[in-house]
């Protein structure tokens, strides 16, 4: 594992690297490298597989993380491959060349935040939302609270406790 | 040939006993099942219960005149089969108007009942009901292979096809019956009986899992009634038709009764006990041991 | 009276005159070619009256005075003076035809060609070996001319070959005169024919070497590669003289010469000739070139036309009608196909599409074919039959078999070729103008081919009986083929009405004969209202659909053999005229064509094998076969069973049906296929079961049908295209019939009729309502259809209702067939055929289903909404089958009572009635109870349920639960495609299509065969020299080898 | 001497045929045709030989012995004919050989082979 | 943590009409050539409205009523995680054949729908459809507190508050999840509402039936269907 990620340092600029556990790792690359190096887990270092596709609203910092979790079957380790886009224009190349199936976790970014992976099949068809016309409702500018308020017509009446105060009060009524 | 009022009053009473009864019968049996795995199981009355609620919705729908002939067509199939089958034996009242025709009338007028089915079915324009349909179809091909056999072997050994006649040659005993003087046909015959109730694990027609209930898809409310007061009459009369040609027929409605449950639960039986074919399975075990038993039925008396 | 001698004087005075004419005078060269020409044809057409009508006595001309053997003699009798007159007419036309040509070439080449025609002439008269030699030498000479008429390469080649080929052939031919000579003293035929030659020694050597010169003149497999050369390089129009007036020429030689050796020389001239008929005819399926094609096939008819002299001891007195009938279809039709080929001028047998422009420069070309391959009304058909048989009659069969195969290798490329001028596209780059003397030329041949045949018809024994009223009708029809469709239509149909009450009295109440008038006549006016719903003027279609009308109502009407085989002959060509008309049936027209003249062949010989019995040429004679019996029966069964298209012979069945035009299948399929099914049931009748052989014949037919309904019907549920698997379906009802009739009992008699009415009636509705569709609708595949049902209400109710009868389900009338079958099984024991059969019949329902369904229900397609009810003359026919249909199922004892009574003559009684009730020793039905029972039931059960649902809505297409989704497409929604997927992994392994590769294979093997032959042909003219040499040798070694 | 010259004759018709089946030039081709003729002739003269007989001409000898004193007139007159044939076709055969010659600017028989099969 | 909310910056990602591409009109070119447009959604579908049955009362009513009650036909369509509780109804355990409960597997032969849990937008659609095509009269169950309001999704983006705004509830189980054994008891409810004559809940649904449309279509916005699927 040490061996590998040396080795990818010496290809790759690794701008952060994490080691959470014995097999797996995390290593952030820049945008433009992310896919050759991802290319090159794949081809060369035996991360055939393709785990998931993710990504992280960091709405602070104006940049979404994507990460690409990526699977040795053989010697049963793993790499996340965490890459920082834009927020404003989230766009991310697409590598449904490299994994069929890392489509669907495209088309799932395109529609719950709004990261376009320009060129990937059916990317702009309704995946779990149909017909959504709002904010992507992952991003943390969304506000699904008043959303569903406003759309679902809330039963009156409902309560929301604070659920350590409830059960205290409830269970020690004379605290 | 006797169109007389009274035939025909004395018909439709024995058409409601068999209706009846063949009610009872698939409630009593899904009983058996129901205890077999543990269940209490559904009411005995719970046919008559479900056939007054679909003749009882208030809204129906059609996909046009030959889905609405259809479940006719199926109806007819069971009634023309109990029509022409004599019900007790040596008896006027419940003979029917098998007069019109011997056993062969009676294997060819199934079809009848099928292709209605199958069209009103196409005309639905559901998929899995073509899908099911076509599925059903391939099967009752070779489910024919070991009853045109059988059928052929106790013609050959009865000198007859006439339904009363071949009862009547079984009279005089318990060993008389066909089913010991010919064991080959009639197991044959009786394999291709476990097809032709459409029972696991012949029933990947209906295969409620893969292809929601196949040809009946879309038939609900009265529709599905008739189809469901079909199913009640044609499984007593082709029990009826088995009991005729293999055991004895019957002379009286307790004898009727109780062979014909025997004959139907024999399906059933099976059919806890196997899981389902798969449409080219079914096909081809059709024409291996029960066509082998047909052609042995035949060959012991050339 | 002119004397022949001045056919000689004349040509010879107008040649030197010729010869110097200035050479710019073409003009009044020609003028005086022609006029030498027609005097010629006038004095051997003179004579030709004289001997035809006035009896003259032949006549011998001595030239200078003497008798022979001191001046040469010319003989004008009857022979001599028809094939003078032939060789002049052809002369003539020919003349005419190559005036362009001549006139180009100057006047020098007209003076050949007229000592050319006028060299013809002498070889024929002439009585003087030498002056043959002479003669001979001279036409070599100026074919040898004439063939430079063409500054072609090739033409140089082929000439060059002919010369060197001719030269040594000549060269042995005056060696064989100088030892005849030596020998007898003499030079005249008749007193070397009275010197006997065999009989010196030496003698036999000198008569080989004449005869293998004069057998070497007509081109002999294989050492003919020089003469087909010819045919292809020079000019049409001299390849017409050489193989119309040539070839006519020397086989007259040969016929005159044959008495000089006795009857020691026949056998080889028989296989020599049969060798060449075979041999060249297998050489022409592998040719692409027309006019090679025509060397080929002209090679090959005089190999038959020397067969037959070599076969005259048997043929006795016939010698001269069979091959004169034999010799004029050649004639007229090789004259006339060389001088169309000179018309169309293309390179390939492709290019004769070009024709399809000119109708009835088509319609003779169709002519000239049918006539080369022996179909009537043409003089070859009564020639073949007559020489086949004579030769029966005598026992001959290695001989009928050896001319049935050349022939049959001969319809091989001859229809290939017929086909592609009728179907293919037709070549932008061939253009046919018009030019009368090179039309009329052809007209005329094509005329005398008529001509011929109505008078050569009444040469045969039972000739004068052939009804040619029928035949007049069609060429009435063809005549106003320029009318439009619907006036054509009501003509045809009052004219078989018209027929159908002038027959049915005539028929006396035999009952089987009306009925199948009535399926043939009936269902033709049937067929025929449908035609209304076209529109134009569908050329050529009434006058084919009435050829085969009127050969089916021939078959009804024959008494003797040879009606029927005349009757089954223009059948088979009408209805070939009929399939091909469909838009992709060119295969499939062609197949047909082959498999019915193979069965008709096969017809033929057993045909002969019956007259060889005893003589007799009434259809009885078929009962009384002693002559090899088995063969026989089984043969006539084979022939007629390509008819019903029995299992391995049943491949042309469902593209020719499929493919052929809407009215024309049902035609086809609901009527021509009961030309089959009469022959055999015909053919049974008369075979009786007594015959020695017969009852295992029949337990062998009855296995061939049952597995033929089975393999009928699993085809067709693996169809996609409506139209095959309604085909494949009729394969299988006509294995049904088959099975049924092989049982040869009351009760399974009463089956095949029943199926054979049924299945008239039904297939007849499917294929005409169907086919309505699939005009439509614009395709044939039943995937891309559906919903029908809502668009086209009452073609739905005819389809349900013959697919109830088809699937023989009570009460309608099929099951009136199951039912007796059943019985019939059983009580003749046939029980495992007749499990086979059933089964057949449940598969029959999976097609039926699919059919039904993938048409009618199921989804709507979006491009056929605003579909309309197809025509009202297609329902209307349709409609009153279903009429019929429903009185059969009604009242089914005013069918099959007569019919059983009737058969109770021929076979055992043991179908019984009791008013409407049938029963058997075994069971019983009642087809009008069930009726009544049926619908009475059923009609209360319908009430019921209108009752029962009181309110229903109808919904829309895409209404239905589809696991909580929505269609997409009516495309993807309509389950058809492949829908019998299991069934297909379970049973498909029988649906393998091993006949189909069979017959691929037997024909792959023909044509690889006869592509290796011809390579002897490799073009080296010097390799034709040494054939011919090899001929010699070969031929001595094999004849006169141990002397 | 009849023999001789009747075996003479053969042998020419075989130079003949064996000139005209394995020579490869046309013009020998043609020769050996010449040959073959000849040959021919020469076996048809002598068929009609009889020795000590003169030729049929009736102007040497007397009409009235005419039938004891000359040899068969037949043979001779059938020569006549067959060298005059034989001119012709050799006459023939020669335009071939310009024609196939102007065409191909060749002699060679295995050139000429634009048709076959 | 500074947040910039500034949701009219951020461009609006999804900018179409809705409409599937199958139910967008074409134009197919019939066999003798002329063109015909196919306008999928009026062509395919029947548009018309559904009316209100009759409520008949007496004694034949009340036994039809009784039947109806006797033979409740499940539609096996699971929409949340309570469909897990639903077959443990056909074990020895629980046994709902002796109630005569069944499962069908077609709309067309069911009377009774469960909503069996929290309901999606897109489940919605899907649970419309069903419930229009099953034939009258027919009974709706709640299961779980997610069909009353939410329950614990009660602020998704995407899930349903309060099924009775788009489809008309007969008995509501409240629980979360609630045991077979409520369900059982739910049958029982709504046995007792039929026999009553009082589960006419599909009658209601007709008569509000643009409400309830309203209220569908606020928040199907793909809707793409007819108003009502027959």
């Amino acid at each position: 594992m040490q061996q590998i990620i040396q080795d990818i340092e010496s290809r790759f600029t690794i701008t952060d690297k994490e080691t959470r556990r014995n097999d797996l790792c995390f290593l952030t690359v820049d945008k433009l490298q992310a896919i050759s190096l991802v290319t090159y887990l794949r081809d060369y270092q035996g991360y055939a597989s393709l785990t998931l596709l993710t990504a992280v609203d960091w709405i602070e910092e104006g940049n979404f993380q994507l990460t690409y979790l990526l699977n040795n079957p053989s010697t049963r380790t793993e790499i996340g491959v965490r890459t920082m886009i834009d927020r404003e224009n989230a766009t991310m190349e697409s590598t449904h060349h490299l994994w069929e199936n890392i489509q669907t976790y495209q088309r799932e970014l395109k529609e719950m935040f709004g990261i376009d992976f320009p060129g990937s099949p059916r990317i702009d068809e309704d995946f779990i939302l149909e017909g959504w016309d709002n904010i992507p409702p992952y991003r943390r500018d969304f506000d699904t609270k008043k959303y569903s308020e406003e759309t679902y017509f809330p039963r009156p009446g409902r309560e929301t406790n604070d659920p350590s105060t409830y059960m205290k009060s409830k269970l020690y009524p004379n605290d | 040939m006797d169109y007389s009022i009274t035939k025909f009053l004395w018909t439709l009473l024995g058409l409601f006993i068999v209706t009846n009864w063949g009610m009872l019968m698939s409630s009593t049996i899904r009983r058996i099942g129901a205890r077999v795995s543990g269940r209490i199981g559904i009411p005995w009355y719970q046919p008559w219960v479900d056939l007054t609620k679909l003749y009882s919705l208030k809204s129906q729908v059609s996909h046009g005149t030959m889905f609405y002939l259809g479940p006719v067509f199926r109806l007819m199939g069971g009634v023309g089969l109990f029509l022409f089958l004599p019900m007790i034996f040596g008896s006027w009242h419940w003979s029917n108007y098998s007069f019109s025709g011997d056993l062969v009338l009676i294997l060819y007028f199934q079809l009848f009942g099928m292709l209605g089915m199958a069209l009103g079915a196409g005309e639905g324009g559901h998929p899995y009901s073509t899908i099911g349909v076509s599925r059903g179809l391939a099967q009752f091909t070779t489910i024919e292979v070991p009853m045109t056999l059988a059928v052929i072997s106790i013609a050959i050994q009865y000198h007859t096809l006439s339904i009363s006649q071949i009862v009547a040659a079984q009279q005089g005993g318990f060993f008389t019956w066909t089913v010991w003087t010919n064991p080959f046909a009639t197991g044959a015959a009786m394999l291709s009986l476990l097809g032709a109730f459409g029972h696991s694990p012949f029933n990947l027609i209906q295969a409620p899992n893969e292809i929601p209930i196949g040809p009946p898809t879309e038939y609900h409310g009265v529709f599905l009634g008739f189809l469901r007061t079909n199913n009640a009459i044609l499984h007593v009369a082709e029990a009826a038709l088995f009991m005729n040609l293999f055991f004895g027929g019957a002379t009286n409605w307790i004898e009727l009764i109780v062979k014909t449950f025997l004959i139907y639960f024999w399906s059933v039986f099976v059919g806890m006990v196997f899981p389902r074919f798969r449409i080219e399975q079914s096909v081809r075990w059709f024409l291996k041991i029960p066509t082998l038993l047909g052609i042995l039925a035949i060959v012991i008396f050339l | 009276m002119v004397t022949p001698i001045y056919i000689v004087a004349v040509i010879l005075g107008l040649a030197f005159l010729l010869g110097i004419l200035k050479s710019s005078m073409t003009r009044l060269g020609s003028i005086l070619m022609i006029g030498g020409l027609v005097f010629i044809t006038f004095v051997s057409g003179q004579w030709l009256y004289e001997f035809l009508v006035n009896h003259r006595a032949t006549d011998i001309i001595y030239t200078a005075g003497f008798l022979p053997p001191y001046a040469i003699n010319l003989q004008m009798g009857l022979n001599e003076a028809i094939l003078t007159t032939m060789i002049n007419i052809v002369g003539l036309l020919g003349g005419i035809y190559l005036l362009d040509s001549l006139k180009k070439t100057g006047i020098n080449s007209m003076a050949i060609f007229i000592v050319f025609v006028m060299s013809l002439n002498v070889i024929v008269m002439t009585r003087d070996i030498f002056n043959l030699f002479v003669f001979l030498e001279i036409s070599s000479i100026a074919t040898g001319g004439l063939i430079l008429l063409d500054n072609k390469r090739k033409a140089f080649q082929a000439g060059m070959k002919y010369i060197i080929a001719t030269g040594i052939i000549s060269n042995f031919l005056l060696i064989g005169i100088i030892f005849s000579y030596y020998f007898a003293s003499s030079l005249n035929i008749d007193g070397l024919i009275a010197a006997n030659l065999m009989s010196i020694k030496g003698g036999a050597i000198a008569l080989f070497t004449i005869y293998v010169s004069i057998i070497l003149e007509l081109k002999p497999f294989p050492a003919n590669g020089w003469g087909i050369d010819v045919y292809t390089a020079s000019n049409p129009g001299i390849s017409a003289l050489i193989s119309a007036g040539s070839a006519t020429a020397a086989l007259f030689v040969a016929y005159k010469l044959m008495p000089m050796g006795g009857s020691f020389w026949l056998p080889y001239f028989a296989i020599i000739g049969a060798i060449t008929f075979i041999g060249s005819n297998l050489m022409g399926t592998r040719q692409e070139n027309p006019n090679r094609l025509l060397g080929y096939s002209s090679i090959g008819q005089v190999g038959l036309i020397l067969m037959i002299i070599g076969l005259s001891p048997y043929l006795g007195k016939d010698t001269l009608l069979i091959g004169f009938s034999i010799l004029i279809s050649h004639y007229a039709a090789k004259a006339g196909l060389f001088w169309l080929s000179g018309i169309i001028k293309s390179k390939n047998i492709q290019g004769w599409s070009a024709l399809r422009k000119h109708p009835y420069l088509l319609f003779l070309f169709g002519t000239f074919i049918f006539a080369l391959i022996g179909f009537p009304p043409f003089p070859s058909f009564f020639g073949k039959w007559n020489l086949i048989m004579a030769l029966a009659a005598h026992g001959q069969y290695a001989w009928m078999t050896a001319i049935l195969a050349g022939s049959f290798t001969e319809a091989i490329y001859l229809f290939k070729w017929l086909g592609y001028s009728i179907k293919l596209e037709v070549p932008e780059d061939i253009t046919i103008k018009f030019e009368w003397n090179k039309y009329l030329p052809i007209y005329l041949m094509g005329i005398l081919l008529y001509f011929m045949g109505m008078y050569l018809a009444p040469f045969t024994e039972g000739g004068v009986y052939i009804n040619f009223l029928p035949l007049a009708f069609v060429f009435l029809l063809f005549a106003l083929d320029f009318l439009p469709v619907y006036v054509k239509n009501t003509l045809s149909i009052a004219g078989i009405i018209w027929y159908m009450v002038r027959l049915f009295p005539l028929l006396e109440h035999d009952l089987m004969r009306e009925i199948f008038a009535g399926i043939f006549l009936g269902g033709a006016v049937l067929t025929l209202v449908a035609g209304y719903a076209k529109k134009g003027k569908r050329p050529g279609f009434y006058p084919m659909a009435l050829l085969m009308f009127s050969g089916l109502v021939g078959l009804i009407e024959a008494n003797t053999l040879l009606e029927f085989f005349f009757s089954w002959e223009l059948m088979t060509a009408g209805s070939y005229f009929l399939i091909i008309r469909g838009k992709r049936s060119m295969p499939h027209g062609y197949s047909y064509m082959l498999f019915s003249i193979g069965g008709a062949y096969a017809i033929l010989f057993g045909l002969a094998l019956a007259y060889a019995s005893g003589l007799n040429i009434s259809l009885a004679a078929l009962g009384h076969i002693t002559q090899l019996t088995t063969l026989a029966y089984t043969l006539l069964a084979v022939g007629f069973m390509t008819k019903t298209a029995s299992l391995g012979l049943h491949i042309w069945l469902p593209g020719a049906h499929g493919e052929a035009e809407s009215d024309v299948s049902p035609m086809v399929s609901a009527i021509l296929l009961k030309a089959g099914v009469f022959g055999l049931m015909l053919l049974f009748f008369y075979m009786g079961t007594g015959t020695p052989g017969s009852e295992k014949l029949l337990y062998v037919l009855g296995w061939v049908g049952a597995l033929t309904a089975l393999s009928g019907n699993l085809g067709a549920v693996f169809q996609e295209d409506a139209k095959r698997l309604l085909a494949y379906s009729s394969i299988g009802q006509l294995g049904y019939i088959l099975f049924s009739i092989t049982m040869m009992t009351q009760l399974g008699w009463l089956a095949g009729f029943t199926y054979t009415i049924n299945h008239f009636m039904f297939k007849a509705i499917l294929f005409l309502v169907i086919g309505g569709i699939v005009v439509k609708l614009g395709t044939h595949n039943m995937y891309e259809m559906g919903g029908m049902i809502k668009k086209m209400p009452y073609s739905f109710v005819a389809v349900l209702i013959s697919i109830i009868v088809i699937g023989g389900i009570p009460p309608l009338s099929g099951f009136a067939g199951k039912w007796l079958l059943y019985n019939a099984v059983i009580q003749k024991g046939w029980y495992f055929q007749g499990v086979v059969v059933f089964f057949a019949g449940v598969i029959a329902f999976l097609y039926l289903f699919k059919l039904i369904h993938s048409v009618f229900l199921g989804q709507l397609k979006d491009n056929h909404r605003n579909m309309k009810e197809i025509s009202a003359w297609i329902l209307i026919p349709s409609y009153i089958l279903i009429i019929g249909i429903m009185v059969f199922s009604a009242f089914p004892q005013w069918v099959l009572k007569p019919i059983g009574n009737m058969l109770t003559v021929y076979f055992p009684k043991s179908l019984y009635w009791q008013g409407t009730r049938a029963f058997t020793s075994l069971g019983y039905w009642d087809g009008t109870t069930t009726m009544i029972v049926v619908v009475t039931a059923f009609t209360l059960l319908l009430g019921w349920l209108v009752i029962a649902s009181k309110k229903v809505k109808r919904i829309g297409q895409f209404n239905i639960v589809y696991a909580a989704e929505r269609p997409y497409r009516p495309e993807t929604t309509h389950v058809s495609y492949n829908i019998y997927a299991g069934y297909k992994k379970a049973l498909g392994f029988l649906v393998t299509p091993v006949v189909e590769t069979f017959w691929e294979n037997v024909s792959d093997m023909v044509l690889d065969f006869s592509g290796w032959l011809r390579r002897i042909y490799s073009g080296n003219m010097q390799n034709y020299a040494l054939h011919v040499v090899l001929f010699i040798v070969v031929f001595y070694l094999i004849a006169l080898g141990g002397l | 001497m009849g023999y001789i010259i009747i075996i003479t004759g053969f042998l020419l018709v075989l130079i003949g045929l064996w000139g005209i089946l394995s020579q490869k030039n046309l013009i020998k081709i043609i020769l050996g045709f010449t040959i073959f003729d000849t040959g021919i002739n020469v076996v048809m003269v002598s068929i009609g030989y009889v020795k000590g007989k003169t030729a049929p001409i009736l102007d040497i000898i007397s009409a009235k012995d005419a039938l004891k004193s000359v040899v068969d007139p037949v043979p001779q007159a059938l020569v006549l004919t067959s060298i005059v044939i034989g001119l012709g076709v050799s006459a023939l055969m020669l335009v071939y050989a310009i024609k196939l010659h102007h065409d191909k600017k060749s002699l060679d028989i295995n050139n000429f082979k634009d048709l076959k099969w | 943590m500074e947040k910039e909310n500034k949701p009219q910056d951020i461009p609006v990602v999804k900018t179409k009409n809705f409409i599937a591409p199958e139910n967008e009109k074409r134009t197919v070119t019939a066999p003798d050539g002329s063109l015909i447009e196919v306008d999928p959604i009026n062509d395919y579908f029947c548009q018309e409205r559904p009316e209100e049955y009759k409520v008949k009362s007496g004694a034949v009513e009340k036994f039809l009523n009784w039947a109806r009650a006797e033979s409740l036909w499940v539609l096996g369509f699971g929409t949340g995680c309570g469909s897990i509780e639903i077959p443990p109804l056909v074990t020895p355990r629980f046994d709902m054949y002796r109630y005569g409960v069944q499962m069908r597997p077609t709309p067309r032969q069911s009377n009774v729908f469960i909503i069996s849990g929290y309901l999606s937008v897109k489940t919605l659609k899907r649970a419309i459809r069903s419930y229009e095509q099953m034939p009258s009269p027919k009974y709706v169950i709640g299961l779980g507190s997610c069909t009353i309001n939410g329950g614990m999704y009660w602020d998704s983006y995407n899930t349903i508050n309060r099924l009775d705004h788009y489809l008309p509830v007969d008995v509501y189980i409240a629980g979360c999840m609630p045991r077979p054994e409520a369900l059982l008891a739910g049958f029982a409810k709504l046995k007792e509402l039929i026999k009553a004559g009082k589960a006419e809940k599909a009658n209601e649904y007709i008569r509000n039936l643009d409400w309830y449309k309203a209220n569908q279509k606020k928040i199907i916005k793909d809707w793409n269907m007819p108003d009502y699927n027959w």
